[in-house]
């Protein structure tokens, strides 16, 4: 179950154009299993009342650890791109961050040692690092994948050696690894590792080229995916995706609660698009006609 | 004024006759049927839970983007995404009655027939302190017109629900501050039978991705809501009480603090909804609670219903 | 879309015919009459000044307190202060010639007839490029009902200031965003001959003082200004470009970067006024200029005129 | 004429309650004169566009260095009542801060070398040190009485030392000094000193009292009043308070730029209350009715 606490600043370091943040977390880590995620109010605390702000920002956990110091920590890496992002990565150590964590469902282990690719895109790698770990404590092979627009923004590269058997890493202006999208290198991968199981998190697109190489291929997938979210714990309904249920019915589905983690084959990408995504018309109380313009909630 | 203890002061309050112990209720549309809010705070001890709006059928919502983020506030067009009434009366009402919070449902139609059906259907139903109407919907009949801006088209719909619903269940007309005279509809909802008013529901706003160059929302226009509207809220909260001053007010639109409950209250409302605020601190109901009862210590303010309105009483300076 | 060097892009515009060598203007009540905000920045480097508006005679305004903070935005009630046409004709507008400002007269009066003798007295003065009529003033014969908020009172304030005007006098027709349709103002103003729209004035807010719990204002409610505002701005200047393409616009409301500039302008603004954003930072008008033309020249656009609009171009996703 | 700069955080030191800001500002200085004062943008830079705070926060000059290092130094006094100063507080060095300054009309200097009396209230007491420098530069014997409600928000009273033949200091609770008002002390001050001039700076019932004072004695007195003010330059009329012209005639007045230094007996002091001033009715355009409540600017 998610906590709400008033986390302390242990350490802020830059890593290539990411930001790296150590939080000191009372009992977020304890529960955190890779693929959950962590709500950070931006800002200031609540009790400030000064924030301009209001909804959360969503990061994977990269690292949990619940006996890293007296209290917990967890850690995130993040880009920042827009002004929440840009308060955060101008905090410094003892500077108080609130928090809520740990959310979401996380990735789904296999029962049985099966081998795994792991597929990130950017800062998604960093849930991956950890789910390579925990894998491999269950003796699954691991074979990562790792890509990004340029080496800057390639994560985890090197910590990925730890677990994986094996790590491919492209970039699209060739900065670093092979020249590509990871998307390109993984039908190779998958068919040299043999893998049964594939877990993804990056960008939307990446994604989907995962989850339909994997529909193909006849690989299980779960990918994380990355929705828009006010406030990140199942309330507001800003952060859902149109995602196929075990009944077979397409319901708009809450990314913070349902997902992030979702099976790939059960996300309806052929409804989304690169700005967000439609509500088909098989959707379980889709309108009759088109949306209407206008306001409404 | 001498300052009491914290404790002291007693946060109890009613609405349109119904009994509270505290005045602070989530509102529509932002802790969803209680649940997920409940692993943060105990909803039972909030002074109510009001329900997303619930209609008819079970609706998709819209597409997303459903929300931007705007200074000090938010857009949002989620479009009503819910259950249905059915499936809120299967899963939802039994787990809010279960857990012992007071329950306000909230309900929104596309016609006066959508809003009547939902009201009868509701009349063998138990666990609902209270009916909150939501009329900043657009009526299929008059050309998507919103209800809540025609002070006919408010009335009607209220008038209809009134008469269905039994009469101990109390009804709340949730208006909206997209309109030239607040208090006309105000008075037209109320002589139509609402029992009290809520007010605001978010305004009309919109906002524009510079580097698509297109509308950020999927619905093109969405609710602006935060911070940023509460001067719009506590106005026409003033307004209200200042026309109708017998008619109870629940207060809602930007307050994220004790002190903002208190300024909506002190413009004459009876109860505070929290919305916006909810996603950015679910503690919110807790806190607000814990400051409210420390800004009237301070003022020495035992009962909070001795500041309701208060900044009427005193005359203009 | 190829990166431009920010020199490189064009940002005269064009608002009713008249030409501004960038779309930025000072926004009424926010720069007087231009002289202290020309310590900062040269006033005639801007699109245009709007003075603060004139009344027939002088005007105290009202007491203090005369503005409220409040999250992204803030109150005022200053009550159109002011010294009168005669004054500004005799010390304001020969300074605002000598520096070579362009010069947009805002005016306001109580009665159709004040703002008739108004727009009849400027018949033989030079150097106005534009007249701007602020309507948000309460109709001293209508029961102190805002003429902005009556699509009639609002045509018939600007078809008597058009009739008085010289021809080529082009007048902006202010709205308020306080109204059910905006729309519809705006139709019924351009139809009694407004050349162009100014949108959005501010809108009707209220704070109360907790400690004293009275309201902050002296004139109690008080219109809301700032980047709070600015999602009903981008609204209601989109709404009005859909339904009257062809009417010039001027877009106001919480404007304070090049982004937000840009956003009014997607949105259908042919230019933009700047207002409360100049209390925090005089030097405004030069920064925003500045970004605007970074984000166009990043986005590939050399002329300004290019995004205006641009918004509604591509229809909904 | 003011300039805007972005200033840099020298230093900020705790004095009993307040906060004691030193900042690098390029072209502040120069011009500052007693009685000036400074408008800092608070919650961030505007090109920041992020702040929730629009109105600029206005200081007295308490302290202008123009040769004081590389790019000249400005300093302000001030209590961390509300969100911005708060803001302010927590600034560090190497901070930056948007300055505009130097505002509003200073203290007017005696041409002859008079016997001058400063009452300074709370941090009313900052500008007033510099004063009394350049009073004594001139041969003006200085008499200085500080007040403040407690021993924490009295400030300056050892600085004082420096340029007063005399200091008196009074707290309301008696913890430093007499016991009581400045205004307690004040016609003793007048008696004792034989001064011709006051000069005064706190609230506004301060100034008041002794405005009062001044006037039943005949001494000549400027007062720096303190009125909320969204610009700080003379923009957006929201400073305004009636003051009596040359001609005699009552304006509401700004005391921004044409104060926020007044003659004590220019002020109509009879109009303003604890909560703000009202229109006299004999006040240059004073509606003909009671002004109708609702918006409007
Ligand atoms: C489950 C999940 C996990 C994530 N993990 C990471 C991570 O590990 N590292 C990382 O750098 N980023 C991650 N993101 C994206 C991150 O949440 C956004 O980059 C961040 O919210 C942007 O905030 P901002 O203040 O920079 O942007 P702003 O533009 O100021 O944000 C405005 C609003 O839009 C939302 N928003 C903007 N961009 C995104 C986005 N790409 N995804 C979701 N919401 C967005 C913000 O949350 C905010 O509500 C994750 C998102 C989700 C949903
Ligand atoms: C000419 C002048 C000189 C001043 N000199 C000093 C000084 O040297 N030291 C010092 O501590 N204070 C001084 N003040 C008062 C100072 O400006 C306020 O304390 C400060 O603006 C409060 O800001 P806040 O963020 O704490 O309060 P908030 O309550 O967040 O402010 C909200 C708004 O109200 C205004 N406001 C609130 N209180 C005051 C006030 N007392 N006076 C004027 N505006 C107010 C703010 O500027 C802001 O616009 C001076 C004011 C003026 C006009
Ligand atoms: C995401 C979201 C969904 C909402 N859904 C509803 C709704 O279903 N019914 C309703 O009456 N109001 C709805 N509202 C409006 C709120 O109940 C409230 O009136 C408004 O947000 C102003 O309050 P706030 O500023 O505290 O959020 C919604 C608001 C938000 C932000
Ligand atoms: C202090 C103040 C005074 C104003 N005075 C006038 C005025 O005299 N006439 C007018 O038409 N609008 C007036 N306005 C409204 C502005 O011109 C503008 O429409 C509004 O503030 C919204 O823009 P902004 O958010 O950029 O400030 C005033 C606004 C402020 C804040
Ligand atoms: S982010 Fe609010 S419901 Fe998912
Ligand atoms: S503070 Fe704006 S005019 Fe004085």
């Amino acid at each position: 179950m998610p906590v709400q606490v008033t986390a302390e600043v242990l350490s802020l370091a830059r890593v290539g154009d990411y930001h790296h943040l150590t939080l000191a977390a009372a009992g977020v880590a304890e529960d955190a299993r890779p693929g959950h995620f962590v709500g950070l109010a931006v800002g200031g605390l609540p009790g400030d009342g000064v924030t301009p702000w209001l909804s959360r920002r969503a990061f994977s956990i990269y690292r949990a650890r619940p006996t890293g110091t007296a209290t917990g920590t967890v850690e995130v890496v993040f880009a920042a791109n827009g002004a929440g992002t840009r308060w955060l990565a101008s905090r410094r150590p003892h500077d108080q961050v609130d928090v809520i964590g740990p959310l979401g469902r996380p990735f789904a282990l296999p029962g049985e040692p099966v081998t795994c690719v792991l597929v990130g895109g950017g800062y998604g790698a960093a849930p991956l690092l950890t789910l390579a770990e925990r894998l491999r404590g269950r003796g699954c092979p691991v074979h990562v994948a790792i890509g990004a627009a340029t080496a800057r923004r390639l994560f985890g590269a090197l910590d990925a050696r730890r677990s994986a058997v094996a790590v491919t890493v492209t970039t699209e202006d060739g900065s670093a690894g092979e020249r590509g999208r990871v998307s390109d290198v993984l039908p190779d991968v998958l068919q040299r590792s043999g893998a049964e199981v594939i877990y993804a998190c990056g960008p939307m697109g990446m994604l989907r080229a995962v989850a339909e190489l994997a529909t193909t291929s006849g690989v299980h997938c779960q990918v994380a995916v990355e929705e828009a979210m006010a406030c990140g714990f199942g309330v507001c309904m800003t952060c859902v995706l149109p995602v196929v249920g075990s009944d077979g019915l397409t319901r708009m589905t809450r990314a913070c609660v349902e997902g992030p983690v979702f099976r790939g084959d059960q996300v309806r990408w052929d409804a989304i698009g690169p700005r967000g995504a439609a509500v088909p018309r098989d959707c379980v109380g889709a309108p009759a006609v088109g949306p209407s313009a206008g306001g409404g909630h | 004024m001498t300052t009491l203890h914290p404790g002291d002061v007693d946060l109890r309050c009613s609405v349109a006759g119904v009994e509270l112990p505290n005045p602070l209720m989530t509102a529509s549309g932002c802790a969803a049927a209680g649940r997920e809010l409940h692993q943060f705070v105990d909803v039972s001890s909030l002074g109510a839970v009001v329900t997303k709006s619930v209609m008819e059928a079970p609706r998709s919502g819209r597409g997303t983007p459903r929300m931007a983020e705007t200074p000090s506030g938010m857009l949002n067009s989620i479009g009503l995404q819910g259950p249905g009434i059915e499936g809120f009366l299967e899963h939802d009402l039994p787990w809010l009655r279960a857990v012992g919070a007071r329950t306000v449902l909230s309900i929104a139609g596309v016609s006066v027939a959508e809003y009547a059906q939902l009201a009868r259907r509701l009349r063998r139903v138990l666990g609902i302190v209270m009916v909150e109407v939501n009329i900043s919907c657009p009526n299929v009949e008059d050309r998507g017109q919103v209800f809540a801006c025609d002070p006919g088209a408010a009335a009607a719909v209220i008038g209809a629900v009134r008469a269905e619903l039994r009469p101990e269940v109390r009804v709340l007309a949730k208006l909206s501050p997209d309109v030239t005279d607040v208090v006309a509809v105000a008075r037209s909802v109320v002589a139509a039978g609402a029992d009290g008013l809520t007010m605001i529901n978010t305004m009309l706003g919109m906002a524009i991705d510079t580097d698509t160059m297109r509308p950020v929302l999927a619905g093109t226009t969405g609710g602006l809501s935060g911070p940023a509207i509460r001067p719009v809220a506590v106005r026409c909260v003033y307004q209200v009480r200042a026309a109708l001053p017998q008619v109870p007010i629940v207060g809602v639109g930007g307050v994220r603090s004790g002190r903002d409950a208190l300024e909506l209250m002190l413009a004459g409302a009876d109860a505070i909804q929290l919305g916006t605020v909810l996603f950015h601190d679910p503690n919110a109901p807790v806190r607000i609670a814990d400051e409210l009862r420390a800004e009237l210590a301070t003022r020495g303010v035992s009962k909070l219903a001795d500041v309701v309105g208060h900044a009427h009483r005193l005359g203009v300076t």
